[in-house]
C-alpha cells in the first residue's frame, strides 16, 4: 500500500521517544516542588505529544499537513498558557511569598 | 308516548338548573312551585307512559346512543321502558310532588331554602334516570348520585356535628354495597361484552356469561351476590343497615322522599330488574330470601323500643325493605315490587306527618308528646291511615301486599322465614300503634311544646291527605277483586318470578297477629294496664338489646372503624418511621461517608496527579488487556 | 543505518538526557536551561521529519522565548530556590512507580501495534514549500481556528499583563 | 418549524424574556409568563383541532437536527449503518395531545392562582414558565434526547422553585425531590439507551440491527417499530428483563409510587400553591406517561411478563396511599398520598395490558392531574384565609366560605369517583381492564373505592362540615380571579365525566397503536 523508498526511521522508534520523554514529564510535574518547574514539566509532556503529531505528518501511509497545522496550534496554545501561568506565578509569589507548589492548598478540606 | 319518557327525569333536571340560576337567595314561592309544577308535569308523563306501556305489551323499549369506546366494545347511554320502571316512574314522582310540596311549609324560613330545593330536584333527577336506565353502568352512576344527593341532604344542617358525621356515614356505608356492584358489572361486562340488561340476560340464561377464571354458574351466583350487596348498602339490609337510622338526622322530607319511598327502594328495584340474573341462580335468591328474612325481624325488634319517632319509622322502613327482598328471594317478584309500591305511599305518609308533628312540636323525642290529636285532628287521622296500613289491617293498602308476601313465603317452603315474617309483623304492630299512641293520644307530657302546636297549613295538609287516600286504597290496585291486575301488568316484561295463589286463613292469621299487637300497644300505651317501664325492666337483657340496636354501632364502630383506624395509624407509622427512615438514613450514611471522605482532599494537586496517573494506568492497562496481543 | 537514523539516535539521546538532567539538577536555573535543551533537541526531529516550519516556530517559540521567560520569573521569584535531593516519601515513589509502568505499558503498546507503513511517495507540501504549504493550509482550510487562536493569545496577553500588574491595593 | 415546535418553545421564550429583560414590573413578569402559557395552549387547541383521526402515529412531526455521532463513536453496531443523529424532535399523538392540555392549561390557571406578594418575580415566573416548557418537551417528545433533555429541565425548574419560593422545611424537601428524581433520571437514561443500543443490536446478536436495517437511533417511532418488529430475536431477553426494571425503577420513582414515594407529600407540604398545582397537577405523571411510552410501547412483553409484579404494587399502592391519607391530619399531605392511591389505579390498568385498562391509565391520568391540581388550588386559597391547611385546625368552613367550600365538595366528590365527574370514568375503564386480567388483585384493589370515600368525607365532614370557629368567622370567600381556576378545572372534571367520548377517542388511538404492539 504503501509507496517510495522506505522511510529511514521507524515509527515505534519516534514514539517510544516521545512516549519516554512524556512520563518523565509527568514524573517532573508530579514531584517538583517548584512551581515553574512543574510548568517547566508540563511543557516536556505537549512537546512529546507535539512530536507524535508531527512524526504521524509524516510516517502515516495517508501522510498530509495537518500534524504539523495542529502541532503549531498547540505551541501557540501551550504559549498562552505559560505566559497566562507565569503571570500567575507572579501574583502568588508577590501575594504568598512562595513559589512552592505544595504551600498551594487553600482547597484542603 | 313511550319514546318521550325521557321528558320524565328532564323535567327536574331542568327545575334543579333553572333553581341553579335563580341562586341561593331565590324567593321560596318561585321555587317551590318551578319545583312542584315541574315535577307533577312529569308524574303526568309518567301517567301517561304507564299507560302506553300497559295497555300494549309491545311497547317496551329501549333507546340507546353511543357514549364512549372501550377497545373493541362500545358502551351506550339512553333509556327504556319497562313495565316495572314505568311503574317506579308513577310512584317517584308522585310521592316527589307530595313532598316537593310538603317541604315548603316545612322547610319554610330556612336560610338555605333554595339550596334545599336544588338538591331536592338534583335527587328526583337521578331517581328517575336510575329508573329509567337501560344498563348497568348507567343505573350505578346514577345510584351513587343519588347516594350524593343523600349525602348533601342528611348534611343539609351541615353545622350540626350529628349531621355531618350521619351525612359521612350514610354515604360510607353505602358505598361499601356500592362496590360490589361496581365489581359485580364489571364483571358482567367482561363476561358479556355489554353492561345492557337485555344482552346480559340473554347471555345468562343462555349460560354464556364465562370467565377464564371461573364457571358459568358460579360466575352467574358471584354477580348476582355482588350486586345484592349493593342492594344491601342501599336498601339499608342486614349488616348494613346501620347508616339509615343516622339518616334522620337530615330534614323530615328528605326521610319521607329519600330514605322511605325511594331511594332505598333502589336496591330492591335493582334486584327486581336484574331478576332474570338472579333467577339464574338459586343460591343467590336464597340469599336475597334470608338477608330480607333477618333484616325485616331485626329493624322490627329494634323498632319496638326507640325513643325517636323518625327512628322508630326508619327501623320500620328497614323491616319493610326487608319483607320485600324477602319476597324477591322467595321468587314472589310482582309481591316484592307490589309491596315497593304500597310501602312508598304508607311510609311517606307516616314521614311526612310525623314531620308535621315535629314541625308542631319541635322535638323527636315520643317522650315529650302526647295528646296531640286535640291540636293537630289532620294529622292525627291521615298518621293512622298510615299506621293501619303499616301494620297490615284490612283493607289498607300494606295488608294486600304484605300479606301476599307472607302467603308466598310460606307456600315456598321458607317456613322458618315465614315464622320471621310473622314476628315481625306483630312487632310491626306494635311499634307503629306504640309511636300513635304516645304522640296523639293521652295527655301531653311536655306541655310548653304542647301549647305551640298547630297544622302546617294546606301545603303540608294536602300530601299527607293525598297520601292517606293511596294508603288506604293503594292495595286495590293488586287483590283478587281486580284479578291482580298489577301482577298481571308486571309480568308482562316477561317470565319472571312465581305467582302465588291467596289463602283466606293465612290472611286471616297475620291480620289477627296485626291486631294482637296493636292490643299490647294500646295496653301499654293508650290505656296503661301495665306500665312499660315494668315490661322493659322484665325483659331486662332483651330490651337493652333492642333499644341499643343489638349493638352494631358499638361493634362496626370498634372493629371496622377502629381496625380501619389502625391499619391508617400502622401505614402512616411505616410511611414515616420505616420508609421515610430508612431514605433518611441513606442521606445519613451518604453524610458521614461524605464527613470522612473529605481528606482526602489535601489541596495538594500533585497528589491528585498522582491518584489520576493511576487511574489512568488501570484504565489502559485494562482496555488493553481486553485488547489482547500488548501483554 | 543511514544518515538520518544515525542522527535521530543521537539527537533523542540529547534529548532524554537534557530531559534526565532537567529533573536531577536542584538549581532551578540549571533547569530552566536543561529545558531549553530539550526544546532545541526536539526541533532538530521535527528538521529530520520534514517539517521545517514547524521546526523552525519550536526553536523561536520555545527555545527562545519560552525558556527566556521562564528565566525571568525565575529571576523574578525566589532565584535562589533550589530542589531537595529525591525524598523517600509515598508520593515521590508513588510517581516513579506510576510513570515507570505509564511508559512500559505505552512502549508495549507501541511495540506491539503494527504500525502502517510510511508512504513516502507523497508530497505533504502539494509541490510547494514547506512553509507555503503551511501557510495556505492555515489561511484557506484553518482560517476559523487560526483567527481564534489569535484572538485567544491577545486574551492571553491582556490577561498576563493584568495578573502580572503590581497592584497597589496589594501593599 | 412546526406547530407543536412552537408549542413547547412558546412558554421558553416567555421566561428567557422575563429572565433577561431588566427592570420588568411584577405584573410584566406575571403578564408574559401568562402570554407564554396561553401560547402553547392555544397552539394545543390548534394542533387538537388539525388533528387527523384516521392517522395513527405521530403528527405535526418537526424534527431540529444537532449534530451526529459517527457509528464508529457510539460503538453500537460497528459494522452496521447508522450514524446516531442528536437532535430535538416533537410531535403529537392520542396520548399526548390531551396531556399537552393538561400542562399547558394547569400551567396557566397556576400564574392565575400565584399570590401577587410574591417576592422575585423575575426568578418565580422564570422558572415556571420553565417548567411548563419542560413538561410540554416531555409530553411531546419524539426521540429520547429531546425526552430526557426536557426531564432533566422540569427536575431543577421544580426544584428552584420548591427551594426558593417554598414554605416550612422547603430546603430538605427541595433536595429530597431531586435526588430522588435525579435518580430516577439516571436509572430511566440507562434504561432507555439501553433500549436503543438493544435495538441497535449491541447485545446479543446483530441481528436487530440487519432486520431492521437500522443503526443506533433514539427516534420513538423508530425504535418502536424496530422493537415491536425485531426484538424477540435481536434483544437477549435476560438484558431486556433489566433494562425493563430500571425503566420500572424510573416509573415508580418519577411516579412516587410506594416504597419510592416520600418525596411527595414532603414536597406538597413545602411547596407553594402553584408549584403545587403544576406538581401535583402535571409533573406525577410523566412516570405514568413513561411507563406507557418506553414500558408498554418498546417493552411490551416485559410488562406482561412483569404485570402481576405491577399489578400488585398498583393495589398496594391504592390502599397505601388510601390508609396513609386517612392518617394524615395535612389536607396538602392528604392530597399527595390520595395521588398516589389514584395513580396505583394508573399501575393496575397498564398491568392488565388491555384495551380498557390502558384507556383507563390515560384518562386516570388526567382526571388526577385536574382533580389534585383543583384540590391544591381549593386548599391554597382556605389556607390563604385561615392559615392553615392542618385539618383539625378547620371546621364549619361552609357557612363563612360557602363557594370555596362547595368547588372543594366537588373536588373531593371527583377524587373519590363519584359517576358524572372523570374521576369515576377513569376509575370504571382502570377496574375493567384490571379485572379482566387480574381479577383477584384487582378485588383487593376496589377495596380503595371505599377508602377514597372514607378519607375524603372525612377531611370534608372536619373543613367545611361542623359548627364553624370563630375564628374563621370574618372571612371573604373566592375572589373573582380565585373563581377562574376553580370553576375552569371543576368544568372540565364534570365534562370528561358526562362526555368523556371526546378525549376517549384520542385516547383510543394510542390504546389501538401500543395494542398493536402489546397484543
Amino acid at each position: 500500500m504503501a509507496g517510495g523508498a522506505p522511510f529511514p526511521i521507524p515509527t515505534g522508534s519516534v514514539l517510544a521517544l516521545a512516549a519516554i520523554l512524556f512520563c518523565i514529564g509527568l514524573y517532573g510535574a508530579l514531584t517538583k516542588r517548584n512551581l515553574i518547574i512543574v510548568l517547566v514539566s508540563i511543557e516536556l509532556m505537549l512537546n512529546a505529544a507535539n512530536i507524535n503529531l508531527v512524526a504521524f505528518s509524516k510516517l502515516s501511509d495517508k501522510p498530509s499537513l495537518n500534524g504539523q497545522i495542529f502541532s503549531l496550534f498547540t505551541i501557540t496554545v501551550a504559549a498562552a498558557e505559560i505566559a497566562v501561568g507565569l503571570a500567575l506565578l507572579l501574583a502568588i509569589f508577590r501575594l504568598r511569598k512562595t513559589s512552592e507548589v505544595k504551600d498551594l492548598d487553600v482547597h484542603k478540606w | 308516548m313511550v319514546a318521550y319518557a325521557w321528558l320524565v327525569p328532564l323535567l327536574p333536571l331542568v327545575a334543579y338548573i333553572f333553581l341553579l340560576c335563580l341562586g341561593r337567595r331565590a324567593p321560596e314561592g318561585i321555587v317551590t312551585g318551578v319545583s312542584v309544577v315541574l315535577t307533577f308535569l312529569s308524574f303526568l308523563v309518567s301517567v301517561a307512559v304507564f299507560r302506553a306501556v300497559g295497555s300494549n305489551p309491545d311497547q317496551v323499549a329501549a333507546y340507546t346512543f353511543h357514549w364512549l369506546t372501550v377497545g373493541s366494545r362500545s358502551i351506550s347511554v339512553g333509556f327504556e321502558v319497562t313495565h316495572l320502571n314505568a311503574l317506579m316512574l308513577v310512584v317517584v314522582t308522585l310521592v316527589s310532588t307530595l313532598v316537593l310540596l310538603f317541604s315548603k311549609g316545612y322547610m319554610h324560613h330556612d336560610d338555605r331554602f333554595a339550596v334545599f330545593y336544588q338538591y331536592l330536584n338534583l335527587f328526583v333527577f337521578s331517581m328517575l334516570a336510575l329508573v329509567i336506565s337501560p344498563n348497568f353502568l348507567q343505573l350505578y352512576i346514577f345510584w351513587e348520585m343519588v347516594g350524593l344527593c343523600s349525602y348533601l341532604l342528611v348534611g343539609f344542617w351541615y353545622f350540626k356535628p350529628e349531621a355531618a358525621l350521619a351525612a359521612k356515614k350514610s354515604f360510607i356505608v353505602t358505598r361499601i354495597g356500592d362496590v360490589g356492584l361496581f365489581a359485580g358489572i364489571i364483571l358482567l361486562f367482561l363476561a358479556s361484552g355489554s353492561f345492557d340488561y337485555n344482552t346480559i340476560f340473554v347471555a345468562a340464561a343462555a349460560h354464556k356469561l364465562t370467565l377464564g377464571w371461573i364457571s358459568g354458574q358460579a360466575l352467574v351466583t358471584l354477580t348476582a351476590i355482588l350486586i345484592f350487596v349493593g342492594a344491601i348498602g342501599k336498601s339499608a339490609q342486614f349488616p348494613l343497615h346501620v347508616w339509615l337510622p343516622d339518616a334522620m338526622e337530615g330534614p323530615t322530607p328528605v326521610s319521607a322522599l329519600i330514605h322511605a319511598a325511594t331511594m332505598v327502594a333502589a336496591g330492591v328495584y335493582l334486584v327486581a330488574r336484574a331478576y332474570p340474573l338472579f333467577q339464574a341462580s338459586p343460591a343467590a335468591l336464597t340469599t336475597v330470601a334470608w338477608i330480607g328474612g333477618i333484616t325485616a325481624l331485626l329493624g322490627a325488634l329494634i323498632a319496638l323500643t326507640q325513643r325517636d319517632i323518625k327512628r322508630v319509622i326508619a327501623y320500620s322502613t328497614i323491616s319493610q325493605l326487608g319483607y320485600m327482598m324477602m319476597a324477591l328471594g322467595v321468587g314472589a317478584y310482582a309481591y316484592g315490587v307490589f309491596h315497593l309500591m304500597t310501602h312508598a305511599f304508607f311510609k311517606a305518609l307516616l314521614f311526612l306527618a310525623a314531620g308535621s308533628v315535629i314541625h308542631a312540636v319541635h322535638t323527636q323525642d315520643l317522650f315529650e308528646m302526647g295528646g296531640l290529636h286535640k291540636k293537630l285532628p289532620l294529622t292525627t287521622w291521615t298518621f293512622l291511615a298510615g299506621a293501619l296500613a303499616l301494620a297490615g289491617i284490612v283493607p289498607f293498602a300494606g295488608f294486600w301486599s304484605k300479606d301476599d308476601i307472607m302467603s308466598a313465603t310460606l307456600q315456598s317452603g321458607h317456613t322458618v322465614l315465614y315464622v320471621f315474617a310473622l314476628v315481625a309483623a306483630f312487632c310491626t304492630a306494635f311499634y307503629i300503634f306504640r309511636v300513635f299512641f304516645l304522640t296523639f293520644t293521652g295527655e301531653p307530657r311536655n306541655p310548653a311544646k304542647y301549647e305551640n302546636a298547630h297544622e302546617g297549613g294546606w301545603v303540608m295538609n294536602l300530601p299527607l291527605v293525598v297520601l292517606a287516600v293511596l294508603a288506604t286504597v293503594g292495595g286495590f290496585f293488586n287483590t283478587p277483586l281486580n284479578g291482580n291486575g298489577l301482577e298481571k301488568y308486571l309480568l308482562a316484561d316477561g317470565a319472571v318470578g312465581v305467582t302465588y295463589s291467596e289463602n283466606v286463613p293465612l290472611m286471616a292469621l297475620s291480620v289477627v297477629i296485626a291486631l294482637l299487637g296493636i292490643l299490647l300497644a294500646a295496653i301499654l300505651y293508650w290505656r296503661p294496664l301495665v306500665k312499660p317501664e315494668r315490661l322493659a325492666r322484665g325483659f331486662g337483657f332483651l330490651y337493652q338489646l333492642s333499644y341499643r340496636k343489638f349493638f352494631f354501632d358499638e361493634i362496626y364502630g370498634a372493629v371496622v372503624v377502629g381496625g380501619g383506624k389502625v391499619m391508617a395509624a400502622i401505614v402512616d407509622g411505616v410511611d414515616r418511621y420505616i420508609v421515610d427512615a430508612i431514605v433518611k438514613l441513606v442521606g445519613r450514611v451518604v453524610y458521614y461517608l461524605g464527613l470522612g471522605l473529605k481528606y482526602t482532599q489535601t489541596g495538594q494537586v500533585q497528589t491528585y496527579g498522582v491518584v489520576a496517573g493511576f487511574g489512568l494506568f488501570i484504565i489502559l492497562a485494562i482496555a488493553m488487556y481486553r485488547v489482547g496481543g500488548v501483554f | 543505518m543511514s544518515g538520518p537514523l544515525i542522527a535521530f539516535y543521537v539527537i533523542s539521546l540529547c534529548i532524554l538526557g537534557c530531559a534526565v538532567l532537567m529533573l536531577s539538577f536542584r538549581k532551578v536555573i540549571y533547569m530552566a536551561l536543561a529545558i531549553g535543551g530539550v526544546f532545541v533537541g526536539c526541533a532538530a526531529i521535527y528538521l529530520l521529519l520534514g517539517a521545517e516550519f514547524v521546526g523552525v516556530a519550536q526553536i523561536l517559540i520555545y527555545a527562545g522565548a519560552i525558556t527566556i521567560l521562564m528565566m525571568f520569573a525565575i529571576m523574578l521569584t525566589n532565584h535562589e530556590a533550589t530542589e531537595p535531593p529525591f525524598q523517600w516519601n509515598a508520593r515521590n515513589v508513588a510517581s516513579a512507580v506510576g510513570c515507570i509502568l505509564l511508559g512500559i505499558l505505552i512502549l508495549l503498546v507501541i511495540r506491539s501495534t503494527p504500525w502502517p507503513q510510511p508512504d513516502t511517495s507523497v508530497d505533504v507540501n502539494g509541490g510547494n514549500s514547506n512553509p507555503v504549504a503551511i501557510g495556505m493550509a492555515l489561511f484557506k482550510q484553518y482560517a476559523i481556528p487560526f483567527e481564534l487562536v489569535s484572538l485567544l493569545l491577545i486574551v492571553a496577553l491582556v490577561g498576563a499583563v493584568i495578573l502580572a500588574q503590581h497592584r497597589k491595593e496589594d501593599e | 418549524m412546526g406547530l407543536v415546535f412552537w408549542l413547547v418553545v412558546a412558554p421558553l421564550i416567555a421566561g428567557l424574556v422575563i429572565l433577561l429583560v431588566p427592570r420588568l414590573g411584577a405584573a410584566v413578569h406575571r403578564g408574559l409568563a401568562f402570554l407564554g402559557s396561553a401560547a402553547a395552549l392555544v397552539l394545543t387547541a390548534v394542533a387538537w383541532d388539525q388533528f387527523q383521526y384516521n392517522i395513527t402515529g405521530f403528527q405535526h412531526v418537526t424534527a431540529l437536527y444537532w449534530f451526529t455521532l459517527p457509528s464508529l463513536w457510539h460503538g453500537a453496531n460497528p459494522n452496521g449503518p447508522g450514524n446516531l443523529i442528536i437532535g430535538l424532535s416533537f410531535g403529537v399523538d392520542g396520548l399526548s395531545l390531551p396531556l399537552l392540555a393538561l400542562t399547558s392549561l394547569i400551567s396557566l390557571l397556576a400564574i392565575v392562582a400565584a399570590k401577587r406578594s410574591v417576592e422575585r418575580t423575575r426568578e418565580y415566573y422564570f422558572w415556571i414558565s420553565l417548567v411548563t416548557a419542560g413538561l410540554l418537551g416531555v409530553f411531546c417528545a419524539l426521540d429520547l434526547f429531546t425526552f430526557i433533555a426536557a426531564l432533566e429541565i422540569t427536575l431543577f425548574a421544580m426544584f428552584f422553585l420548591i427551594y426558593i419560593f417554598g414554605e416550612e422545611r422547603r430546603q430538605s424537601a427541595a433536595f429530597k425531590f431531586l435526588l430522588y428524581r435525579g435518580l430516577a433520571t439516571v436509572a430511566l437514561l440507562v434504561a432507555l439507551v439501553g433500549i436503543a443500543y438493544g435495538a441497535a443490536g449491541a447485545y446479543g446478536s446483530q441481528q436487530a440491527a440487519t432486520l431492521s436495517g437500522t443503526g443506533l437511533s433514539f427516534d420513538i417511532p423508530t425504535l418502536t417499530n424496530v422493537m415491536h418488529t425485531v426484538s424477540t430475536q435481536a434483544f437477549s431477553s435476560h438484558a431486556r428483563s433489566w433494562l425493563f426494571l430500571f425503566l420500572l425503577l424510573a416509573v415508580f420513582i418519577e411516579e412516587a409510587f410506594v416504597p419510592f414515594h416520600t418525596w411527595l407529600p414532603t414536597a406538597h407540604e413545602s411547596a407553594d400553591t402553584p408549584t403545587s398545582m403544576m406538581l401535583g397537577g402535571v409533573l406525577t405523571k410523566t412516570g405514568a406517561y413513561i411507563l406507557l411510552r418506553f414500558g408498554v410501547g418498546l417493552l411490551p412483553g416485559e410488562v406482561r411478563q412483569y404485570g402481576v409484579l405491577i399489578a400488585v404494587f398498583g393495589a398496594i399502592n391504592i390502599l397505601y396511599g388510601a390508609f396513609a391519607a386517612w392518617a394524615q391530619t395535612d389536607w396538602r399531605r392528604l392530597i399527595a398520598f390520595g395521588s398516589i392511591s389514584h395513580m396505583g389505579l394508573v399501575l393496575l390498568g397498564i398491568a392488565a395490558l388491555n384495551a380498557v385498562g390502558l384507556q383507563g391509565a390515560m384518562f386516570m391520568m388526567v382526571s388526577s392531574g385536574l382533580l389534585t391540581a383543583l384540590l391544591f388550588f381549593l386548599v391554597g386559597a382556605i389556607k390563604d384565609r385561615t392559615e392553615t391547611s392542618r385539618i383539625p385546625a378547620l371546621g364549619g368552613l361552609s357557612r363563612s366560605l360557602p363557594m370555596l367550600s362547595g368547588f372543594l365538595l366537588v373536588a373531593a366528590l371527583g377524587s373519590l369517583g363519584l359517576p358524572l365527574t372523570s374521576g369515576f370514568i377513569s376509575e370504571v375503564q382502570a377496574f375493567i381492564g384490571g379485572f379482566d386480567t387480574y381479577p383477584v388483585i384487582s378485588f383487593v384493589g376496589v377495596l380503595g373505592v371505599i377508602l377514597s370515600a372514607v378519607y375524603l368525607l372525612y377531611a370534608m365532614q372536619k373543613t367545611t362540615f361542623g359548627p364553624l370557629d370563630p375564628r374563621y368567622g370574618e372571612l371573604v370567600d373566592a375572589t373573582p380571579r380565585e373563581y377562574v381556576p376553580a370553576l375552569v378545572l371543576t368544568a372540565l372534571v364534570l365534562f370528561i365525566g358526562i362526555d368523556p367520548k371526546v378525549i376517549g377517542e384520542l385516547f383510543g388511538l394510542s390504546v389501538n397503536a401500543l395494542m398493536r404492539i402489546g397484543g
